[in-house]
């Protein structure tokens, strides 16, 4: 498993289809403190990946990492999208670079209204849905495009933050526990754009702690413990392994 | 000991030797030798490190631990001084009356400030804060000074005069400040070899009332009220919340903290009867901010640090002239000599500001919590040394 | 006594402001005291001590010991100035101390130097305090304060605009700027002047506009700027940008007159002084032999001409130290004893007497006036009189000085 | 009536100063956070601009003029600027007339560098750190920035004046049907007002009209999740601060004939800067400017007789008064915006 | 009568009505949940309970007597606790003394000048912290900076300093969101035991339905600021209007 591999161009002799997203013994840290310790793993083109885990397991560091955030800090390992070496980038590169990041708390920006908050999103290029059409997609969000977004309920922000995402053309999306604070039925919406948007082409890596959900849409799931890969496979083997899921998930 | 865990009572420890042996400690140099020139240990000055270390302990009681920022505290160090003074007017020259009052006078004039200022949070806090001492401070120059109504008398200062009636005064008594009897100015100059060591019973009476009222901050840092103070710092929404009112905390907060500045302007007033306004002006304000900022805000003996360290360049930097710098160089040869005091040159002496303003931008720019973690730094360095052990240390020490 | 010099040496404290608005100031008060040392220890050419009246200097320090000084930084604030002047008293054992650019602080670090049992020497100070109510037996003032001033100005001002002109007041809001302008309307309202309007300014004020606005409107035809350094550099200029000297008021040419001037200021003052009247302690153009020994002593060794406050200092550590040599010894009571009464000439100022009874000094005063085509940078003021010193002399117990109360108090030499 | 419109006239001009130097100051501190210190050194710099340009336009040839001695008594070296000898006397000695307007050219690039150099070397490290270090680290560079000009052009003012064909007053109170005298202004006063309002109209308009100024307040709210969104924030906080800097040093350069300048002058203007943000708001331009003609007509007519034998000593307070009582009344300043530095 | 009576409560957000018309009550001693789309007004209805909003009509009575125009901490001092929907913790110091202050507040009320013991001595209170954090089973980070611990375990905070002020009514805002399962399965245990131990009336909003029929006894469903039923979970669950507007077919 700790066998560098190729991902340059020509590399072609990898026996299973290439990685659109490979992220290599990736070690990062908060301060001092050590919290992902060597993370592996690969995700293809059109593939929906979930990554689970406890509480405090490491999840949203591992995107972040991946995100370029700069906290946690990347001590050590490459990071490659699409062929782009993702780990020499910094966030806004990356994000230029086809990735996009919904993060765990929102991160509503305080002061800018709903459609202000969507219009940043479209600054830089690439630009993806346009506005419009976000606000068909939720239509909650169009209802209030003048309301300052930190003001919105709960689950509007999570909204929010999701047609932030779409806004901009990107080729990964990294959703940092999507469903959190939504009601059952915005739930099925979402899962049903995800799907919608994966026929289309879309990379997704999902964390959840609603596994059992995110096993059901996903293809491949990562179970990470204390900053390293404890379980790298098919979804469906998660849901049939019952040891699996109760040390690791309780379910 | 004291009511104090083991690491404070050392702490404690340490400062008490440090400020009982401060004249020795401070005057390593010869008299007389090329480097008496950075020798810190005159009544003076050594009065102004301890008084002014009083000044930034009580400002780091509120800003430290609160992190309210307050741009006015020089005003409850001119008013302890004014009234410190009008003591010696009024009553004797005898500096307890006269320090009581001056602490006493700050607390109500805190207690007014921090009330109406309190109402405000973040930089707005800051701006009402430095609009009432810089009020204070106009008012305190000239028009308090007009001769029908003279409180403060403007530039010059107030003093005590001849005439005044220091109504408790006696001719056996001395004529300038005195405890019972005994004169802040006296000094007793110990001469071993080629060192001088000066003794003043002055800079005895300030370091004594610091080391109380540092004890007093630690008992502070460490109580349920400290902690109170911090968690206004850190989430004012939460702590309503949870049924406390942070308003008379952080009043509390302020008007300990201005008492303290009271009491520092008591006793600059106690060493030397004086009281200027330029003491409040924002200047002097800032200077405290400074202080606490440069040694490390929110911890214990920071505050004391940076003090020292600004009064040392102020009083210290600024006396060194050319004249001097060629007495250092003079081993030189001529030419070198000359180039070594043109490049010194601009630093010292009328240049002290320059290299003031250097430092500030040194020290925070390498060690963001202040003058404590340089040596904090230094301390780690030392002992890492010394274990040459290379095992990562991931326990987080709350900043103490 | 305090700080008696038992080696081979003595050391002088100069306490002077070398930062802040005043640094400059301060700067050239340190080269004319610098001199003073070379000329006392007997290098350089010698300057003031060829030509003072009293011979009791040699050229070989004082009483036989080398002078050394040490220096401080007033910074211009009370608080800063006695902090400096402890470190030089209690740290490097300065005997005296000289120098200051400000009345607020000359007033404070006399009563330290009175309490520490040291001679004070005021450098810049012009409040009638000084010497006045604040007066202390072991404080000496060579300068020339806001009454002189007022009694020197008066006639000419009269001469030259007429007895029958109304005067409107800019006031520094302060100590000094009270005493003065409380003089200059005295010794005009005594011409026959009438004072329309006393305007206090805020000391922290930059711009004057709103205050020099209302001057023409108001019936005046005279500005009286009783402001000085920056206060007076910035009134001064918004006054001429108000175009106040190209109108007429009642008829009149208006005018504009400065009481206190130093030359620092008229350099930051540029052109807009042109014209403009006021009173000096001494200026470098003055035609006596000790003031042209002085000049070229100052001058050649620094390029520049020497300022009146600069001459102030100079002066000062010479009388010192002649002080010293007279009385025999360096104790501070027996110093004043001999600088009390003492009349000599020689230093740059003619004739001139300490007088026992407040130790303010007497010596004429200048009249000058902004130079209308200055030949260089040096020569923007010109001497338009020179009053005698008779003419600016004032009893004592003036109410001016703290009447009858004010008193120097006892000799304090520290031991 | 001529009383009162004198003092507004007054006060407007005093206002236009402390509009521009807050409108520098609120784009630093109430836009990107950053409690900026060094702010009143820009403004300084400015004025040194207009000052070096002086110089550099007088520099002078000696020749000796045996007729004339100087103070020593000798020979008195006569300066001729290059300029006059270049351009013939009259253009070169109206080229050195004109030098502060010229100083505007001059002091752009310069501004702009010295704002750059401050972002990047400086500042930028600061954007996360406590308003505390911020504070700590600006008030070293204003003092280091102030000593060096202090060395370079002494502690002393120094003259900057207006071009001669702008000296002098209007007597506007003619115009408008008062008795002559009753109210004269200065004409380089009305230039200074002028300037000011088109700087600040040009201010606005940048950032009305393009979506520069949202970035960078977002970024300031929160620098990580515009990055997330692809934009270099970094790239634009550096525009904003030379912008903030460069408005700081123009508005410097035209202030020098009014009042000669000097090292302190903008430590004079600091603190009052800071109240006229404040006031203001936090976060707003608007708030800024409004705040600063505001607190110049207060100033203005707090310093009139009427005012001052009131009241006695009015004039030395009406700033704080007033920003005391705006403060107490309205929690965020005028138009501050909510959450702005308020913890 | 209930220990919480909401009577015909509006509050309005400029051009939106957030709430009009409310009425509710809770009885004493039973779990009540909130449950409702997103922006149905839920959060902004828990806000007028704890002073945070004054609604523009109506009452609120807690155990006969009125909230309304009362600060914060005096209607925590009444007894009333609340957990917010985004974790409001006191991230700058540890999470022992997170736990101390609440019990602080309790013992010596909203204001106490405790200025000169040492916080160490004060064995009562620490003791308390202590217990509460083994039950919230978190004795092991006490000595963490709240701020630097993963979200779920900063919401456990939070909900065990509401509980250390043993209030006698507590309201959680979706108190499990972004918790692991097995955290949220320790949380129902830890709200029922609570329940049991004490006198306590919990009002909860929550989006996950597991986490509300294992509590609630009865359930209030908010849509568009105004009820729309009240009833025991059983029925709750059967309802057609539910199902379709707020449920979705997942549930
Ligand atoms: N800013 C920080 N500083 C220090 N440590 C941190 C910081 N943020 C997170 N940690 C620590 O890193 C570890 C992993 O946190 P992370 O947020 O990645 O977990 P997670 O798997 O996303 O958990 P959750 O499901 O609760 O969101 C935790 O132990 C946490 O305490
Ligand atoms: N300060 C405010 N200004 C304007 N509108 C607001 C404000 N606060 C809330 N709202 C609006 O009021 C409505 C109700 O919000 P609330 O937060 O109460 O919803 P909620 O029921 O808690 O939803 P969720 O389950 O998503 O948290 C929302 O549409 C929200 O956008
Ligand atoms: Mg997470
Ligand atoms: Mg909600």
């Amino acid at each position: 498993m700790n066998v560098k591999p190729d991902f340059s161009k020509n590399a072609n002799q990898a026996t299973t289809a290439p990685a659109f997203l490979s992220v290599w013994d990736m070690h990062a840290y908060y301060g001092e403190s050590y919290i992902v310790q060597g993370v592996n793993f690969n995700v293809h083109e059109g593939e929906i990946l979930a990554l689970l885990g406890r509480n405090g397991a490491g999840k949203t560091s591992t995107l972040r990492s991946i995100a370029r955030t700069g906290s946690p800090m990347v001590t050590h390992g490459e990071i490659w999208l699409d062929h782009k070496p993702l780990h020499k980038m910094t966030s806004y590169e990356a994000a230029q670079a086809g990735l996009g990041l919904v993060p765990e708390d929102r991160r509503i920006i305080p002061g800018l209204t709903v459609e202000e908050n969507l219009q940043l999103a479209q600054i830089a290029p690439p630009i993806g849905w346009s506005i419009e059409r976000l606000y068909d997609l939720f239509p909650r969000l169009g209802e209030r495009r003048k309301q300052e977004g930190v003001t919105l309920s709960g689950g509007e922000q999570q909204m929010l933050a999701i047609a932030r995402a779409l806004a901009r053309d990107i080729k990964v999306l990294l959703l940092d526990e999507p469903y959190e604070g939504l009601a059952p039925v915005i739930v099925d919406e979402i899962e049903k754009t995800l799907i919608h948007i994966k026929e289309q082409g879309m990379t997704t890596i999902i964390v959840e702690q609603n596994a059992v959900r995110a096993l059901e849409l996903a293809d491949r799931a990562v179970i990470l413990d204390t900053g390293t890969i404890v379980f790298d496979g098919s979804a469906a083997e998660v849901l049939g392994n019952a040891e699996l899921r109760s040390e690791y998930l309780a379910i | 000991m004291l009511g104090l865990d083991k690491k404070d009572t050392s702490l404690l420890i340490i400062v008490a030797i440090l400020t009982l042996l401060a004249p020795f400690i401070l005057n390593p140099f010869p008299a007389g030798s090329a480097m008496a020139q950075f020798n810190a240990g005159y009544p003076d000055l050594m009065q102004r490190f301890v008084i002014f270390g009083i000044f930034a302990i009580g400002f780091n009681i509120l800003f430290g631990l609160t992190g309210y920022l307050s741009f006015g505290h020089a005003a409850f160090l001119g008013v302890g001084s004014y009234s410190a003074v009008w003591m010696f007017k009024l009553l004797s020259y005898n500096v307890i009356p006269a320090i009581a009052l001056s602490v006493v006078v700050a607390a109500l004039f805190a207690l007014l400030i921090g009330y109406v200022s309190l109402r405000r949070s973040g930089i707005y806090f800051s701006i009402l804060t430095l609009a009432f001492a810089q009020m204070s401070f106009a008012l305190a120059y000239s028009v308090l000074s007009n001769p029908k109504f003279n409180l403060t008398n403007g530039e010059t200062g107030l003093q005590v005069y001849a005439d005044d009636p220091q109504i408790f005064h006696r001719d056996s008594l001395p004529d300038m400040p005195h405890l019972f009897g005994l004169s802040m100015r006296s000094t007793y100059k110990l001469d071993i070899g080629a060192w001088s060591f000066d003794f003043n019973v002055g800079y005895y009476l300030c370091a004594v009332i610091m080391m109380v009222m540092f004890y007093l901050a630690i008992r502070i840092f460490r109580s349920p009220f400290g902690m109170m103070l911090r968690a206004v710092k850190s989430n004012q929404q939460r702590m309503n919340y949870t049924g406390l009112n942070p308003r008379p905390y952080t009043l509390a907060a302020f008007v300990i903290s201005g008492m303290y500045a009271g009491l520092a302007g008591g006793l600059m007033a106690a060493m030397d009867p004086l009281a200027g306004a330029e003491r409040m002006q924002w200047t002097a304000s800032g200077e405290v901010v400074l202080m606490t900022i440069l040694g490390g805000a929110g911890t214990l003996i920071g505050p004391v640090l940076g003090a020292g360290f600004i009064k040392y360049f102020e009083n210290i930097f600024s006396k060194i002239n050319d004249t001097i710098l060629h007495q250092w160089f003079s081993f030189l040869p001529d030419g070198i000599e000359d180039f070594m005091v043109f490049i010194v040159h601009p630093f010292i002496g009328k240049g002290w500001h320059l290299t003031l303003g250097i430092l500030f931008m040194l020290v925070v720019i390498f060690l963001p919590g202040g003058l404590v973690e340089g040596g904090q730094r230094l301390g780690n360095w030392l002992r890492n040394r010394g274990k040459r052990s290379g095992e990562a240390k991931t326990k987080h020490e709350p900043a103490e | 006594y305090t700080n008696e010099p038992t080696g081979g040496t003595v050391t002088l404290g100069f306490n002077v402001p070398q930062t802040g608005p005043y640094a400059d100031e301060g700067n050239d008060e340190l080269l004319a005291q610098q001199l003073a040392v070379e000329h006392l220890n007997g290098m350089g050419d010698g300057g003031c001590l060829n030509t003072f009246t009293s011979k009791a200097l040699k050229g070989n320090g004082i009483l036989g010991k080398k002078v050394q000084f040490v220096t401080g930084d007033t910074q211009t604030k009370s608080d800063a100035a006695r902090a400096a002047a402890k470190s030089m008293i209690e740290k490097d054992g300065a005997i005296m101390i000289n120098g200051g650019s400000s009345s607020g602080v000359a007033v404070a670090v006399q009563g330290l130097c009175q309490d520490a049992g040291v001679i004070f020497m005021a450098g810049l100070t012009h409040s009638n305090d000084t010497t006045g109510k604040d007066r202390k037996k072991n404080g000496f003032r060579h300068f020339f304060n806001a009454y002189m001033s007022a009694a020197a100005l008066a006639p000419v001002l009269s001469k030259e605009m007429g007895a029958d002109r109304r005067a409107y007041h800019l006031t520094a809001d302060y100590t000094w700027g009270w005493t003065q302008q409380e003089s200059i309307a005295a010794a005009t309202e005594a011409m026959g002047w009438e004072t329309v309007n006393n305007v206090l300014t805020p000391l922290a004020s930059t711009d004057f506009s709103s205050y020099i606005a209302p001057v023409l409107n108001s019936g005046a035809d005279v500005l009286v700027l009783n402001h000085y350094g920056g206060n007076m550099v910035n009134s001064l200029t918004n006054a001429i940008q108000f175009g106040l000297l190209d109108k007429v008021a009642n008829g009149k040419d208006f005018k504009i007159v400065v009481p206190l001037y130093s030359e620092l200021m008229a350099a930051g003052a540029g052109e807009n002084i042109k014209g403009v009247l006021g009173s000096m302690n001494y200026n470098w153009q003055l035609d006596n032999e000790g003031s042209k020994a002085f000049v070229k002593s100052f001058g050649e060794k620094y390029g520049k001409p020497p300022s009146n406050s600069a001459q102030t200092c100079y002066a000062q550590v010479l009388l010192y130290a002649d002080a010293c040599e007279r009385a025999g010894t360096f104790n501070p009571c027996g110093v004043a004893e001999a600088l009390e009464g003492f009349e000599f000439d020689g230093l740059g100022n003619g004739k001139t007497l300490y007088r026992a009874d407040d130790h303010q000094c007497f010596k004429d005063v200048l009249v000058v006036r902004g130079a209308q085509n200055p030949t260089n940078a040096y020569d923007t003021l010109e001497i338009v009189e020179v009053t005698p010193v008779e003419q600016v002399m004032y009893a004592p117990d003036h109410p001016m000085f703290g009447g009858a109360e004010a008193s120097l108090g006892e000799c304090n030499s520290g031991a | 009536m001529d009383a009162i419109i004198l003092q507004i006239l007054n006060g407007l001009d005093k206002g236009s100063a402390y509009a521009l130097i807050a409108l520098g100051l609120t784009l630093i501190f109430g836009t990107l956070g950053v409690v900026n210190f060094a702010h009143g050194a820009l403004f300084m710099i400015g004025a040194f601009c207009a000052v070096t340009v002086q110089r550099l336009l007088n520099l002078s040839f000696q020749t000796v003029d045996e007729t004339q001695k100087d103070f020593l008594g000798n020979p008195l070296k006569v300066d001729t600027p290059y300029v006059e000898a270049w351009f013939g006397p009259e253009i070169g000695a109206a080229i050195i007339d004109w030098s502060v307007p010229l100083a505007l050219v001059f002091a752009i690039p310069i501004m702009l560098a010295v704002g750059y150099a401050m972002e990047r070397g400086l500042i930028k490290h600061f954007y996360k750190r406590p308003h505390a270090d911020q504070i700590l680290v600006t008030f070293g560079l204003a003092i280091v920035l102030q000593e060096i000009i202090k060395y370079f052009f002494g502690a002393n003012p120094i003259q900057t004046p207006e071009p001669s064909a702008l000296k002098g007053s209007l007597d506007i109170g003619l115009m408008l049907g008062f008795d002559p005298n009753a109210i004269i202004y200065p004409i380089w006063r009305l230039v200074y007002f002028t300037f000011s309002v088109v700087i600040i109209g040009g201010v606005f308009a940048f950032l009305q009209f393009t979506t520069f100024g949202m970035v960078v307040r977002a970024g300031m709210a929160d620098r990580e999740t515009v990055g997330l969104l692809g934009i270099n924030i970094d790239k634009r906080f550096t525009i904003m601060f030379g912008i903030a800097a460069g408005v700081a040093g123009l508005a410097g350069v035209m202030y020098g004939p009014l009042n000669p300048p000097n090292y302190h002058m903008g430590m004079d203007f600091l603190v009052l800067s800071f109240v006229v943000v404040v006031v203001g708001g936090m976060g707003s331009l608007p708030g800024a400017v409004a705040a600063g003609f505001l607190l110049g007509v207060l100033e203005s007519f707090a310093s009139t007789t009427w005012a001052t034998t009131t009241i006695p000593g009015i004039n030395q307070i009406i700033i704080y008064l007033v920003a005391i009582i705006i403060l107490l009344t309205r929690p965020r300043g005028l138009m501050g915006r909510k959450g702005v530095m308020e913890d | 009568m209930g220990i919480l009576e909401v009577k015909n409560v509006g509050k309005r957000f400029g051009g939106l009505q957030a709430l009009s018309d409310v009425n509710l009550s809770v009885a004493e001693n039973t779990v009540h949940a909130i449950i409702g789309p997103n922006g149905a007004g839920k959060s902004t209805l828990l806000n007028c309970l704890v002073g945070k909003l004054i609604p523009d009509s109506g009452s609120v009575m807690f155990d006969g007597q009125s909230v309304l125009g009362r600060a914060p901490y005096e209607i925590n001092q009444m007894g009333i606790s609340r957990v917010f929907q985004t974790p409001e913790i006191f991230g700058d110091l540890t999470v022992l003394e997170n736990m101390m202050i609440p019990c602080f507040a309790k013992r010596d009320g909203a204001f106490e000048l405790n200025a000169l013991p040492s916080v160490s001595q004060q064995k009562d209170v620490v003791d308390q912290a202590m217990h509460m954090l083994e039950e919230m089973r978190m004795a092991d980070k006490r000595h963490m900076h709240a701020a630097a611990m993963s979200r779920g375990d900063k919401r456990r905070l939070e909900i065990g300093m509401c509980l250390s002020q043993e209030p006698r009514l507590l309201l959680l805002d979706e108190p499990t969101a972004g918790m692991a399962r097995a955290d949220t399965n320790n949380t129902i245990d830890l709200l029922k035991q609570i329940k049991q131990e004490r006198d306590i009336t919990i009002a909860i909003i929550e989006h996950d339905m597991h986490v509300v029929f294992s509590l609630a006894e009865r359930i209030t469903v908010l849509a568009q600021g105004t009820p729309l039923v009240e009833d025991t979970p059983e029925n709750i669950k059967g309802h057609p209007k539910v199902r379709e507007a707020y449920l979705g077919e997942s549930a």
